[in-house]
């Protein structure tokens, strides 16, 4: 499978998404400069880092969410294809529309940085097909701006569709329903504020992040071997 | 040569932590009197003067400056000073 | 502004202008001398702020000779940016230290925030990528509104730069002492990772060769912010604010990445970032290094603001801008670099034969001075030194033999001190994991990242007791440099080399000056027993306010390497049944102890001693045994002595308890600081292996599976408490400071 | 019972990253008709009405509201409207 990660300026998650897709999952995988993406029909998986796209300095993932490139990750999400946005890259989803909601200032305030449980809600999504419902993983967060919110009709639906596919088993930064990340209404748009990527080797005090990669993986080869 | 300030808040439904804590810190520094506060942001931009103007700003509005899910905007409009 | 551009030359010397400026009578002489006439406004002000302690370290060069600095393994030591130590593979480690004090104190969040923009800029300008960032704090006691904002503002203004950067903060100190409450000390460490091929020095040379400046344009920040730095922190000195700089991380970032790119184009012949006094002191170290001249026009230099004078612009200290010598001819391929990222680098000037640092403006000279007058030859001063007259009555001092009935208490107290207490309520706002390298993050004695590609991995600390350095500098210093090896050793790793940030207070004060020796003769002495290399560091002098000034607090950053990833080692217990040990005999040492604060408010009588070979020795089997595999967790013991190292290592796990047995006097088992002492568990099935290769280790305890912390003395009542009633007033107590009102 | 709104801008002079960034986004995005932004904050707060209302507002805005190093405020006060 062939990703691309998109590098804006100021994400700083990048090479991590890229080290967990090309060395610890050992498939194919590109940055991606905004600027210089001619043609992203190439690669079969979109992965938006995280960091601090533009300084976040209007609100976060804004600035991102407005470049061309955009629009070329919104007909590669219309196709089916998977796209993967974790914290500033979920903030870049929801500021251009391709999940609802937005991501508010943490209820405390402050940023916070550390490992969380996350409980997996939903396993029929190509993200999480290889974890349980239910199951209960260990993923890092680290960031300032986390809060999910949206109304309560947005809510309901995403409920109703069953979107919401983590929730925190703590709630640390104030997020609606406990809600750590969603999928839009296809599921082939996957953003949540916890890093996967930062959960790939047990050295660094968990792997549970590689499920996620792995499930996108080979629900792919399978989608692919069937179309082929 | 126009100065436009934009008032960005948030809509009324949606929490504001920051408000909440400035409001605690100040009934904390003895001002009861202070009963609620809300945190708004302002961005003001010199616009050079043309056709459309408070369409354009409208629209600079929606697309970046304001995020509608969570937040309201009006906009003031002034003749820049000359200087 | 403080003084205007019409100011003549005449003018300056007979109203001593240059006096405010921050020259002696008899610098200005000496400018005069160097010139041959006398300066203008412009070149006083450049010459005040080369000649400031923060550029010329004119009253610490003497001092800081002594420091250690070679062993085969030190690629760079002190003199660039910072310093070099080899690792092996073709890779190397970059790493230095800088202060932000005084910026701090006056707008602590910008304060914080740009001081670590400013040292990643010291270890990206060298050509490293920045790996991981420490800091050390102080401040006075949180019980004072404004204690409560510094402290809560320079961890944000560190957080916001920081996490917004994408360089891990792995950890770092805080303490807490009345001698700091108008004085906070902001000590920010960088390490950086580098190939040996891309190591590239601040050298300008090359005649003809074109002088680039990038990054963002010039504003009238920080004007004399160097001088400001080295000058007391008066009354006043909130008419100093608008010098504050205010730091853009965004542009910081995009600064690493560019550079970190045009470090590969050999069009490149020299990088330097700008610091403190900007263009000035960039533009002339690097022509000074390289035995060349350089002229510019500062009609070029991008500006931010209308109207800026020569003055301003050469000592403006606009943060996120860099320096850098291009090859003639090949200026529009790093040019276009920076442009991918969205900067701008104009070329400014150029490589010129004759050795003197021209500037121009609007079509006219505005400096004309030699480049060494202004580097090499800066004034060195060789201060007096005198011992205080506390240290005397210090040393006369009976031992302090405290009396503790209550011994649980006073754990509970010693545990909720600030100094002691958690840091989680700091750590928690840094990214501490984002380039997925963070193997021990924050909470540990010492954080390490494992080096991607490679089974290594790089431990960190930052440490330093300035109590025991206020009772005793030389004997302070020793332990400062010990315990971050201490620490090092703890995590597994062979301690590599160190950078210091000496904080001190005014040096014209013989006493302060006499501390400054003093510590600097102390931390030599122990770097080179324990070979530990100083490769870089920095001063920050003038810690005082209204006459008094801080504690003497040299803070000590170190590096070490573990060779193998399997050898990290935590600092907690592992597992119900494993023996826990002692590392050393306990003496009665109470000089400058938490639990002298806690009983008599303040610190008195001796340091605790050190012997270094001792201290070797121990480190030496310790590293050795963890390294074969035998050792579960190692913790060195610190403030608050056993106790609180005991305690330390069973918060981590839920569920774990000690049960502990202790010979000879309670209260001095428990809360002595004797130095060079460890805490460390092993599985029974190594117990004769570790006992044969660790003389000084007694077994005091298990580890047990009951949650219980239970220690025993011979004839008093122990210590029998729940192990997570202990750990919530240790995790609670900053936030519960922080929110108590004053 | 007041409205107060508190507007606080950065001290001209003072470096704004934020401003900078909004204003390349909006040029990048056609809006080359804008020539420069500044990024402010307001806050909102209802205040019981008692003596010297406007120097306790002064107070607040400068022990607590604006950080006096690098920002200048200002503020309005209206009649609250009963709702
Ligand atoms: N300013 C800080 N920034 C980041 N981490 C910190 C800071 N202060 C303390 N820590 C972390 O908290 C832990 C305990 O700190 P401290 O009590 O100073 O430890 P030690 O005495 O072992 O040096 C360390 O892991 C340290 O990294
Ligand atoms: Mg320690």
């Amino acid at each position: 499978m062939k990703f691309a990660v998109i590098v804006f300026p100021g994400s700083n998650c990048d090479r991590d998404m890229y080290y967990a897709a090309k060395e610890v999952l050992g498939e194919e995988a590109d940055l991606v400069w905004y600027e210089s993406a001619g043609n992203l029909g190439n690669y079969d998986g979109i992965l938006l880092p995280g960091g601090f796209s533009y300084g976040d300095y209007l609100r976060s993932g804004a600035v991102a969410a407005t470049s061309e490139i955009m629009q070329q990750i919104k007909e590669h999400a219309s196709k089916g294809k998977p796209v993967l946005g974790v914290c500033n890259g979920f903030q870049v989803l929801t500021e251009a529309g391709l999940l609802p909601g937005a991501l508010m200032r943490n209820e405390k305030l402050s940023f916070m940085c550390h490992f969380e449980d996350l409980i997996v809600t939903n396993n029929e999504t190509m993200f999480t097909s290889l974890f349980q419902t239910g199951e209960t993983i260990k993923l890092p967060i680290a960031h300032g701006e986390g809060n999910y919110f949206c109304d309560e009709t947005t809510l309901k639906d995403l409920q109703a569709n069953n979107q919401i596919v983590f929730t925190y088993e703590n709630n640390p930064n104030g997020s609606v329903a406990d809600i750590a990340g969603i999928v839009n209404k296809k599921g082939n748009v996957l953003g949540m504020m916890p890093h996967p990527e930062r959960a790939v080797e047990m050295l660094l005090g968990s792997d549970d992040g590689l499920k996620l990669f792995q499930s996108l993986v080979q629900n792919w080869r399978e989608s692919y071997v069937v179309n082929a | 040569m126009r100065n436009v300030t934009v008032y960005i808040t948030l809509k009324s439904g949606v929490l504001d932590p920051q408000g909440k804590a400035i409001q605690e810190s100040l009934n904390s520094l003895g001002y009861d009197e202070v009963q609620s506060a809300r945190v708004g942001k302002t961005i003001s931009l010199q616009i050079e003067d043309g056709p459309n103007l408070e369409k354009r700003i409208t629209e600079m509005c929606e697309k970046l400056l304001a995020n509608p899910v969570i937040e309201d905007y009006r906009f003031d409009v002034e003749e820049a000073v000359q200087s | 502004m403080l003084l205007t551009h019409e100011i003549s030359p005449e003018k300056i010397e007979k109203d001593k202008i240059y006096q405010d400026m921050g020259l002696s009578d008899q610098e200005y002489d000496m400018v005069k001398t160097i010139l041959k006439r006398r300066p203008n406004f412009t070149e006083t002000g450049i010459f005040s702020v080369m000649w400031s302690e923060h550029c010329s370290y004119k009253t610490s060069k003497p001092l800081l000779k002594k420091f250690p600095s070679k062993a085969p393994h030190v690629l760079q030591g002190p003199g660039e940016g910072a310093g070099i130590i080899d690792i092996g593979d073709n890779q190397a480690v970059v790493f230095k230290v800088e202060s932000h004090n005084h910026p701090s104190a006056v707008e602590p969040y910008q304060g914080a925030a740009t001081g670590v923009g400013g040292i990643i800029r010291d270890v990206f300008s060298m050509g490293a990528r920045p790996i991981a960032l420490m800091n050390s704090l102080r401040f006075g006691n949180l019980t004072t509104e404004r204690v409560k904002y510094l402290f809560s503002e320079v961890v944000n203004g560190i957080a916001g730069y920081g996490n917004c950067v994408g360089v891990p903060t792995v950890g770092g100190e805080v303490q807490f002492d009345d001698s700091y409450e108008d004085n906070p000390l902001v000590n920010a460490m960088c390490v950086g990772l580098i190939n040996h091929d891309d190591i590239q020095k601040g050298i300008a040379t090359g005649v003809g060769n074109t002088v680039l400046y990038a990054g963002a344009p010039t504003g009238r920040d920080g004007i004399h912010g160097a001088t400001f730095a080295s000058d007391d922190l008066a009354e006043d000195s909130d008419k100093d604010r608008p010098a504050v700089q205010v730091g853009d991380p965004f542009m910081e970032k995009l600064l690493i990445e560019a550079c970190l790119e045009v470090i590969h184009s050999d069009a490149l012949v020299g990088m330097q970032d700008m610091g403190a006094a900007g263009l000035t002191s960039s533009a002339s170290e690097m022509a000074s290094k390289a035995g060349t001249g350089m002229e510019m026009d500062l009609d070029r230099v991008p500006q931010r603001e209308l109207n800026m004078n020569a003055y301003e612009l050469m000592l403006s200290e606009s943060q996120e801008r860099m320096l850098l010598v291009v090859k003639k001819g090949r200026e529009q391929e790093i040019i276009d670099i920076f442009e991918k990222y969205g900067l701008q680098a104009v070329a400014v000037g150029e490589i010129i034969e004759e050795q003197v640092f021209r500037i121009k403006q609007h079509g006219e000279v505005q400096a004309d001075i030699p480049v060494d007058a202004l580097a090499e030859e800066a004034p060195v001063y060789h201060l007096p030194s005198q011992e205080p007259s506390y240290y005397k009555v210090f040393q006369e001092m009976d031992n302090m033999i405290p009396a503790v009935t209550d011994h649980v208490d006073m754990l509970k107290k010693l545990l909720k001190q600030p100094t002691i207490a958690s840091k989680e309520w700091v750590y928690d706002q840094y990214d501490s994991m984002v380039q997925t390298n963070t193997v021990v993050t924050p909470g540990s004695d010492a954080a390490v990242v494992r080096v991607k590609g490679t089974d290594k991995a790089l431990a960190i600390t930052t440490d330093c007791n300035s109590r025991y350095i206020y009772l005793d500098p030389e004997t302070g210093g020793k332990i400062a440099v010990a315990e971050a090896a201490r620490n090092l050793v703890c995590s597994g790793a062979r301690p590599l080399g160190l950078t210091d940030g000496l904080n001190f207070g005014n040096p014209t004060n013989r006493e302060v000056f006499w501390q400054m020796e003093k510590s600097v003769e102390g931390m030599s002495e122990a770097a080179s027993t324990l070979q530990t290399p100083v490769i870089s560091g920095n001063v920050s002098l003038y810690n005082q306010s209204q006459g008094k000034a801080i504690f003497p607090t040299p803070v000590v950053g170190m590096v070490g390497l573990h060779e193998s990833v399997e050898h990290i080692t935590p600092s907690y217990f592992q597992e119900a049944g494993d023996l826990i040990y002692v590392i050393g005999e306990t003496k009665c040492e109470f000089g400058g102890s938490e639990l002298q604060n806690v009983l008599n408010g303040k610190y008195e009588g001796k340091a605790p001693e050190i012997n270094l070979s001792v201290e070797a020795k121990r480190q030496q089997e310790l590293l050795e045994t963890i390294q074969q595999g035998i050792i579960q967790s190692a913790h060195d013991i610190a403030e608050g002595g056993l106790a609180v190292a005991l305690a330390e290592s069973v918060f981590h796990d839920k569920g774990l308890g000690v049960s502990v047995e202790l010979e000879g006097d309670f209260t001095t088992e428990l809360f002595s600081e004797t130095q060079s002492r460890f805490v460390v568990s092993v599985k029974p099935e190594h117990q004769a292996q570790f006992e044969n290769k660790v003389n000084d280790a007694s077994q005091i305890g298990v580890v047990t599976a009951d949650g219980t912390f239970s220690v025993k003395a011979q004839k008093e009542d122990g210590i029998q408490e729940d192990v997570e009633t202990l750990s919530q007033l240790w995790k609670g107590a900053i936030p519960c400071l922080l929110k108590s009102k004053a």
